[in-house]
């Protein structure tokens, strides 16, 4: 007598709870063992870049902020950059450092959705979730203070930001950072030590250094399989050069790494902003004036920026009109999706999980 | 390393409970309710009606049309100033102007401009316009423009504006103005007006001084010029041309009451290089003088000209149309920074000037008989006191052209002979005025680039008729020179929306025909385009009534990119909150909702201090650092304590 | 006693233990959530009730009101029948338990067995509810329940009977009038098995493979609503409440007090244990099943044999030994031998860099 | 910074010189379409631009302008290659095979633009759904309901 | 024993057709919006219908509706994000014994729908909201869900839940603030106290 087990076809979403979003992976599963993966999304294709050609180059800003939801201000940015570039606008240099500060900001506060979130998968019933939320909450409070909204920041402009610090805010910023490591520390007992995290996380959804290559991941994804690589240091932009940070560099590519990058991260971040609050003139403009309706002279470009999820682009192509000719997003998570089926093949389905989520996605940008 | 399992475990349990006795951080929301940001963008605007004109920007800021306006199509007047009569020096009305255009009556618009200007014609083709970087349309895409719409009001002189003159009786008195420039002839017009009699005397064969000779005639023709200088005539003006007054105080004496010095600024600036003194050298003053006073001038295939500003642009367009094959302009700053007008700069570079930027002569020098200029390129420095990059040569990039003609047109200033014996600044290039204008000899007064320094003809003109004024008083007259040449107009009605285009483009002749003689280039516009282009002021100073102010509630995304472009701050976010309805309908919010929104600060620092703080989850860490902040305290007390033990 | 025998006791007792179940269901559901709450440094429900105190009530109330779906294409008689089998024998255990002395449904001499297998069956229901409803969560929910009950069942056995060669009868109010110290002192390892294993009985953090949200969205439940749902929810605290009744009468002393014996002690005890689950819950992440499984078979089986052996070799050899002894014996042993035994495992796989 | 740029330009001139049908402009290299697979892959192999950055396409009317950017990780730089394929007949090799990171890039170019890449194993509709008529990105897109 | 007829199992690419298709046809179906009820309102039906057991009734099945509603953890894009807010320590949804996130659509009270709903997200969503046992309500949360927002003109994108499902109540803000969402829940509560069983709506 044999025994023969049969595949099975399991639909994952695309309404599930730990698919962080609308999105549905088809997966073949003997057992509790994934054979195959195919992720299918598009439930959240908004056509976003066919809305941008539809609209003014300012009303294009709003549109950025909803692509990766999780953290507008660093999707402003390339655009921005793109648009500054091809109008020949300069940024006075108090708007960089501000700009930085922001975008620093969203990636501590993205970061902490991110591992929270994991938890959450892991099925630590919220708590470790609740506790960074309050963390991620005190810094949309200080964003709220400074744009006036608590997601859609809608914050970078042609040549600068919309507003200026309020006056209050620097010193409420440089609380946060003083009372920061003292929460990262609680977060790091919760997480590094506990065997059951350690036995879920540990050379679980491995993903090696020439896969990552190849398939063209990017952020925390492709550091944690040892790729030392970050737009930020490498290819600079903005004001990144005047900085002095650390790069944190994965060994084995495996979620505990993919989390543990994000949790280094969080402290860079931090150092930057402490870094850019000491260096940022106290005096200056923080705006170049645009007209609201910017003319863009023809041409096209291409500027990346270091998202919290990786190599966020922005492909901008002007005819010389008030309107894009042709945006088009490089989105990380898009891509990075495209390592799943390397990672998820083999494992059981609850490390499949985790490992999806260790990938950070947010459908916006994903979508589009 | 053994890991012993429970120790992490234990670890962890110790956190949670630590927070279990930090306590709960929630607001109880309906009874607790938080301070919200000064800036916050709820859900919902506040609008201002008094201050809202109905211009329709914040329906158009949009991205996906959530506002919609409905305006009554009879305005009533607001106020008086305008952004773009305070910037004109000599305060033009260029919105009643503008407007009479937009509503099909140029000849009105052109009463309107001769209010305030004799030389309007002049002004039409080559005014430096201010009006137009203060226009309040600028903020929304482009400003109005207000000088072609003055060339096509000119256009369409039918003499109207003569019937409402009101000429004085001649009062006996006699003025000697030197100079036929633009000041000049203001001040020759307004003292005829008030019933002097009035002589100019120019050295050079024509009136017009500074327009005639430093404007090359492609961008201001002679005929334009020539029309507002006949008006002057026909109304008993004597020139003497070819005349070069040495020594105004002996005019005092003889059959004149009053001398107005109105010389302008003929000098052209050194560049301060070796090797200027060289004769192909030209000053770019000298230069389109020579060619506008038809003196034949050899410049060559090559020619170099140095500088931004349009002089220099006008100088290298000169040289195309003398026949230079390539003729190349050195700037020291990027195309952002050159002081040329825009339009100007296009037209250049379409008519086949090469424009180096970042580059700036060092030397110059004859080889074999061949002159040559050192060039040197520069990058771009930090922002100096002008509110501009300064440019920093770098080291070891000479290079070196070939040319036959140098031409430096970076900028000119004004001589003032020593025989004019009136008070001067240390470089003899300013005559020293008082706020009527006058010098410090008594009836003679100055007015124009001699007291300026190198400027624009709305100055000049402007400066001009305060001198008018005060030679009027000096002569026993009330110094009173306004005009009223205009017929009251109704207040223009608008159906919808001022003109969402962009500033139209100009119309040039093409560019293989114009480069090679020196006809205008600039065509004026049809009635089409000038009434549509008059349409796209926003007419600031006027109040359509908004009937309908309606806000998709439902359909906002509360971006703020209407309150962030409204130009007259009459928008502001609401920090409401508190809304939800049970039907789509429900969520369109209207204008009486929106007046009584609670206003937050978005954009609007100045209501920063009546808001109340923000109250923020920061604030619960507050009792731990201020307990460590005391025992540091206690501590360094202590610790001094000791030390000083 | 002159009233053991009459049936109208046993309705009253039933009619009385009934009302304790429903009323600790309903009054953990809002324990859980209040307490968890205050983990998760917030309030929990607060507005129902008093202290929101009735929000299980309405919990109840409303799951009970909502329509009752039947799915197409389901085993329709396993889909009625299987609640039910996982509702009723959790109740059921509550006959054999003393909560004071003499006040107990049935003092069965074979309670402890009558437990072992009738917390089976309840087991056996949920994994029909996920079999029954047609949908491939749910059976993997179920399988996954099944496996996990089936094996820890054993190391639970394995303690039970530890505790009875202890006390010397397989009663449970013998067992408990058995215990002049709690059992806890006694054989602490035997609790900490134990309480490892009916945490994954009862299907609690770290343990709740079956229903875990993140990955299998309801698991066993996915397809039921209203009246059945409700069974399989009260299931859930119901469990909650007899585990850790159980607990605290097998090993923290039952309804015996430091000052008084009889219900309150039991309860607050029951609290106690109930607490701590919650505390459990708040803070770990779920295990996969596969580690839960290896944690039953590699780590309570070995401890809970070892146990076995040494209350046998104890009760055997040393039956007069001075309680102290036994006490300080027993802590030690089990500080050094979990200390021991836990060094051999090693969280997560093995990987090259390390 | 200035070091990333005179290791770009000569990455320029090197590929101009291997291959002579290249033309490089001011910051991007201009391919022929049908030899985009030879350059790429010596990019790849020979010049050390192993990470395939984006792929993304324009519609000029009469052509599609499709724009990669690769990155060299270790060196550091980046360049862009630009190629245009007819709009009569939208056709390239694929990437996918030599970068797996271009496969869902191709496949949403395929739904949103219209290009077909030759070679790709699963070229089919990725954010749109099966049976969307047209292709939205491209300028003249009607939508039909 | 008889063997049953196999059931057709598509194949994958098969299933992929038919799920375009199917979204296809409810493009084509669901251009109208579906209107918003507004009887409960009214209050003299309710003063006819007046019955003091049955209202007794009422009130205490609204009470116990009003007191656990539980969500579905269905969010489609940027909305959930404010919700998770809401959920979490600071404005606890838990307050209101709200907090009980059921992934299952068959015990959960309570759709809200957050974030912008695309075509191809539309079948799914109407089949939660069927799955969902009665009674059931539904908030359309944020710009995207109450009208489509700023992707209204989208060609992929459902400009409102309303052309879906039937909406009960509406939240304006992109995303709205956890104050307005809980707002948005106070008012769903109103409604709710208005509800009748449902015998007596069948008898009317």
């Amino acid at each position: 007598m044999s025994f023969k087990t049969e595949e099975y076809v399991l639909n994952v979403g695309p309404q599930h709870p730990s698919t962080h979003g609308v999105f549905r992976m088809r997966i073949t599963l003997d057992g509790e063992i994934v054979k195959d993966v195919e992720p299918i999304f598009g439930y959240l294709h908004r056509g976003v870049e066919k809305l941008m050609e539809m609209r003014t180059y300012k009303q294009g800003i709003p549109m950025t902020d909803r692509l990766d939801y999780v953290s507008a201000i660093n999707n402003n940015w390339p655009y921005v950059m793109a648009v500054e570039e091809l109008a020949g606008i300069e940024v006075p240099e108090k708007a960089e450092y501000m700009r930085v500060i922001m975008a620093e900001m969203q990636r501590i506060s993205s970061h902490y959705l991110a591992v929270g979130s994991q938890m959450n998968d892991m099925g630590s019933f919220y708590t470790v979730f609740m506790y960074m939320f309050r963390e991620r909450e005190k810094l949309t409070d200080l964003m709220e203070m400074v744009t006036g909204q608590r997601m859609m920041y809608n914050y970078m402009r042609f040549g600068g930001v919309s507003q200026d610090f309020p006056k209050e805010f620097v010193p409420l910023l440089r609380k946060f950072l003083r009372i920061f490591p003292k929460y990262m520390k609680e977060y790091e007992d919760l997480l590094y030590d506990n065997e059951i995290y350690l036995s879920r996380t540990k050379g679980v959804g491995i993903l090696t250094r020439e896969d990552a290559i190849n398939i063209s991941t990017s952020g925390p994804v492709l550091r944690s399989a040892g790729v030392d690589f970050d737009v930020r240091r490498d290819l600079p932009y903005s004001i990144y050069n005047k900085f002095k940070f650390d790069v944190p560099v994965g060994k084995n590519g495996d979620v505990y790494d993919r989390v543990w990058i994000r949790m280094e991260e969080m402290k860079q971040s931090a150092s930057i902003i402490e870094q850019a609050l000491d260096m940022m003139p106290a005096e200056g403009k923080y705006q170049t004036k645009v007209p609201v309706v910017l003319h863009v002279p023809e041409g096209k470009t291409y500027k990346r920026i270091e998202s919290p999820r990786g190599i966020l682009g922005c492909y901008l192509e002007s005819d010389g009109s008030d309107k894009p000719y042709r945006c088009h997003f490089r989105a990380p998570a898009f891509i990075n999706l495209t390592a799943l089926k390397k990672l998820m093949v083999g494992q059981t389905l609850s490390d499949a999980i985790i490992t999806f989520g260790s990938v950070d996605l947010s459908m916006g940008e994903v979508d589009r | 390393m053994s890991r012993h399992y429970g120790q992490g475990i234990i670890k962890g349990m110790k956190v949670t409970l630590k927070n279990l006795v930090r306590g709960p951080i929630t607001v109880q929301y309906p009874e607790e309710k938080l301070n919200l940001a000064k800036r916050e963008r709820g859900i919902s605007l506040a609008w201002n009606p008094e201050k809202c004109i109905g211009c329709y920007t914040c329906e158009d800021a949009c991205p996906h049309h959530s506002i919609h306006i409905e305006t009554s199509e009879q305005p009533k007047q607001l106020r008086k100033l305008l952004p773009c009569i305070m910037k004109c020096p000599a305060k033009v009305e260029a919105a009643k102007y503008v407007r009479a255009i937009a509503t099909g009556n140029p000849e009105e618009a052109l009463s309107i401009i001769r209010e305030q200007l004799p030389l309007p014609s002049a002004c039409a083709y080559v005014c430096a316009h201010p009006c137009e970087s203060a226009c309040t349309r600028k903020t929304v895409d482009n400003p109005v423009a207000i000088r072609k719409l003055k060339r096509y009001a000119v256009e369409h002189d039918d003499g109207r504006w003569m019937k409402n003159v009101k000429q004085a009786e001649p009062t006996g008195k006699s003025v000697a103005i030197i100079g036929a420039g633009p000041a000049g002839l203001t001040a020759a017009y307004y003292l005829l007006r008030k019933g002097h009699k009035v002589t100019v005397f120019d050295e050079l064969p024509k009136a017009g001084g500074m327009m005639l000779v430093g404007i090359p005639r492609f961008r201001l023709p002679e005929d334009a010029l020539m029309h507002d200088v006949k008006v002057i005539e026909d109304m008993g003006c004597e020139f003497k041309f070819n005349t070069r007054v040495e020594d105004p105080k002996s005019l005092l004496g003889n059959g004149f009451d009053s001398v107005l010095l109105a010389t302008g600024a003929h000098e052209a600036a050194k560049l301060g290089i070796p090797g200027e003194d060289n004769e192909h050298v030209l000053g770019g003053v000298y230069f389109l003088k020579d060619v506008a006073l038809g003196k034949k001038i050899e410049i060559g295939n090559n020619v170099v000209i140095v500088g931004g500003g349009n002089t220099a642009m006008d100088c290298c367009r000169t040289a195309v149309r003398l026949g230079a094959k390539n003729v190349f302009v050195l700037y020291r700053r990027t195309r952002n920074e050159m002081p040329a007008d825009s339009e100007e700069i296009d037209m250049a570079i379409e008519e086949g000037v090469d424009m180096q930027y970042l580059a700036s002569p060092v030397r110059v020098f004859e080889e074999n008989g061949q002159l040559k200029v050192e060039c040197k390129k520069m990058e771009l420095g930090p922002v100096d006191a002008s509110g501009r990059r300064s440019p920093v040569p770098i080291e070891g990039s000479e290079y070196i052209i070939d040319v036959d003609t140098v031409i430096s047109a970076s900028s000119q200033y004004p001589i003032v002979p020593e025989s004019f014996g009136v008070k001067k600044n240390e470089s003899n290039s300013r005559i020293i005025v008082d706020r009527a204008m006058a010098t410090d000899i008594p009836g003679i007064y100055a007015a124009g680039d001699n007291v300026l320094g190198s400027s624009t003809v709305i100055q000049a003109v402007a400066q001009a008729k305060t001198a008018a004024k005060s030679i009027d008083t000096y002569l026993g007259g009330d110094g009173n020179i306004t005009e009223v040449l205009h017929n009251e107009m109704p207040l223009p009605l608008r159906p919808g929306r001022p003109n969402p285009d962009n500033v139209h483009d100009s119309v040039y002749t093409d560019v293989d025909t114009r480069i090679t003689n020196f006809e205008c280039v600039e065509e004026c516009w049809d009635q089409e385009t000038a009434e549509a282009e008059a349409n796209r002021c926003l007419r600031c100073d006027l109040q359509y009534e908004v009937t309908h102010y309606d806000l998709k509630g439902g359909q906002c995304v509360y971006c703020g990119l209407c309150v962030e472009s409204c130009p007259f701050g009459a928008l502001f976010s609401s920090s409401e909150y508190e809304r939800a309805t049970y039907t789509t309908e429900d969520q369109v919010l209207h204008k009486e909702h929106l007046i009584d929104a609670p206003k937050s600060s978005y954009y609007h620092s100045e209501l920063d201090s009546e808001l109340p703080d923000q109250s923020l989850l920061l604030d619960i860490d507050k009792e731990e650092s201020d307990k460590k902040k005391k025992k540091e305290e206690e501590k360094k007390t202590e610790e001094s304590v000791k030390e000083e033990k | 006693m002159w009233y053991e025998n009459f049936w109208w006791h046993l309705v009253i007792a039933a009619v009385i233990l009934i009302a304790y179940f429903f009323f600790f269901i309903v009054m953990f559901i809002w324990t859980e959530r209040r307490v968890i709450g205050f983990f998760q440094i917030r309030r929990g429900p607060n507005r129902i009730g008093p202290l929101g105190l009735f929000q299980g009530i309405a919990d109840v109330i409303k799951v009970m009101l909502k329509e009752d779906i039947v799915p197409n294409k389901t085993d329709k008689i396993l889909f009625w029948l299987s609640p039910l089998m996982a509702f009723v024998p959790v109740m059921m255990i509550l006959a054999v338990i003393p909560f004071s002395k003499g006040f107990q449904l049935v003092d069965l001499n074979v309670g402890i067995i009558y437990i072992a297998a009738v917390s089976s069956i309840s087991s056996v229901g949920v994994f029909l509810c996920g079999y029954a409803c047609n949908n491939k969560y749910g059976l993997i929910g179920g399988m996954r329940g099944l496996a996990q009950f089936i094996s820890y069942e054993i190391p639970m056995l394995l303690v039970l009977i530890s505790l009875v060669i202890s006390s010397g009868t397989m009663s449970v109010n013998g067992i408990v009038a058995a215990q002049s110290l709690p059992n806890i002192i006694f054989m602490p390892l035997a609790f900490v098995c134990y309480f490892i294993s009916s945490l994954a009985e009862i299907n609690r953090t770290p343990f709740d493979v079956m229903e875990c949200d993140s990955e299998i969205v309801a698991g066993f439940n996915i397809e039921y609503s209203g009246m059945k749902f409700a069974m399989l929810y009260l299931v859930e605290y119901g469990e909650a409440v007899v585990m850790s009744t159980l607990v605290a009468t097998l090993f923290l002393g039952g309804y015996k007090g430091i000052f008084i014996d009889g219900p309150i002690p039991l309860l607050i005890k029951m609290v106690i244990v109930f607490l701590f689950i919650l505390w459990i819950r708040a803070t770990l992440p779920r295990l996969t099943v596969e580690k839960s499984m290896s944690l039953c078979w590699k780590f309570l089986l070995p401890l809970a044999l070892f146990n076995l052996l040494f209350t046998a070799v104890r009760i055997t050899f040393f039956p007069d030994l001075a309680q102290w002894i036994v006490v300080l014996v027993s802590i030690v042993m089990t500080v050094l031998i979990i200390y021991l035994w836990s060094g051999l495992y090693k969280p997560g796989r093995e990987l090259q860099h390390e | 910074m200035r070091m990333g740029k005179e290791i770009k330009m000569k990455t320029y001139d090197a590929l101009s010189k291997q291959f002579e049908y290249v033309k490089t402009g001011n910051g991007f290299a201009e391919i022929p379409s049908e030899n985009i697979l030879e350059c790429t892959e010596w990019l790849k192999n020979e010049a050390g631009y192993d990470y395939l950055e984006m792929i993304t396409a324009s519609d000029h009317n009469e052509k599609f302008l499709l724009v990669y950017t690769l990155i060299n990780v270790v060196d550091k730089t980046d360049i862009i290659i630009r190629t245009s394929v007819p709009r009569e007949k939208p056709e390239i090799d694929s990437l996918s095979n030599i970068w797996t990171g271009a496969d869902f890039q191709e496949r949403e170019i395929f739904d949103l633009m219209g290009i077909v890449f030759k070679g790709h194993k699963n070229l089919k509709r990725i954010v749109l759904w099966d049976g969307f008529e047209g292709h939205p990105q491209r300028k003249d897109f009607k939508d039909v309901i | 024993m008889e063997i049953a007829e196999q059931p057709f199992i598509p194949s994958l690419n098969e299933a992929d057709f038919y799920e375009g298709s199917e979204i296809k046809n409810l493009r084509h179906d669901s251009q109208a919006v579906i209107p918003d009820d507004m009887d409960w309102s009214d209050e003299t039906v309710k003063e006819l219908n007046k019955n003091i057991i049955l209202t007794t009734l009422d009130d205490a099945i609204n009470w116990a509706h009003k007191a656990s509603l539980w969500p579905v953890t269905c969010f489609t894009a940027c909305c959930t994000f404010e919700f998770i807010a809401t959920s979490m320590s600071r404005f606890d949804i838990a307050r209101f014994g709200m907090e009980v996130l059921r992934p299952s659509p068959r015990q959960a009270d309570l759709l809200v729908c957050g974030g912008t709903l695309t075509w191809k997200m539309a079948p799914q969503i109407k089949r939660i909201y069927e799955q969902m046992a009665e009674p059931k309500w539904v908030i359309a949360m944020g710009a995207c869900a109450v009208s489509g927002g700023i992707f209204q003109d989208s060609y992929a994108v459902v400009p409102g839940y309303n052309h879906i499902i039937p909406v009960d109540v509406y939240i304006p803000g992109c995303p709205p603030r956890p104050e307005t969402l809980l707002y948005g829940l106070e008012t769903l509560r109103k409604k709710i106290d208005h509800d009748k069983c449902e015998w007596e709506k069948k008898s009317k």
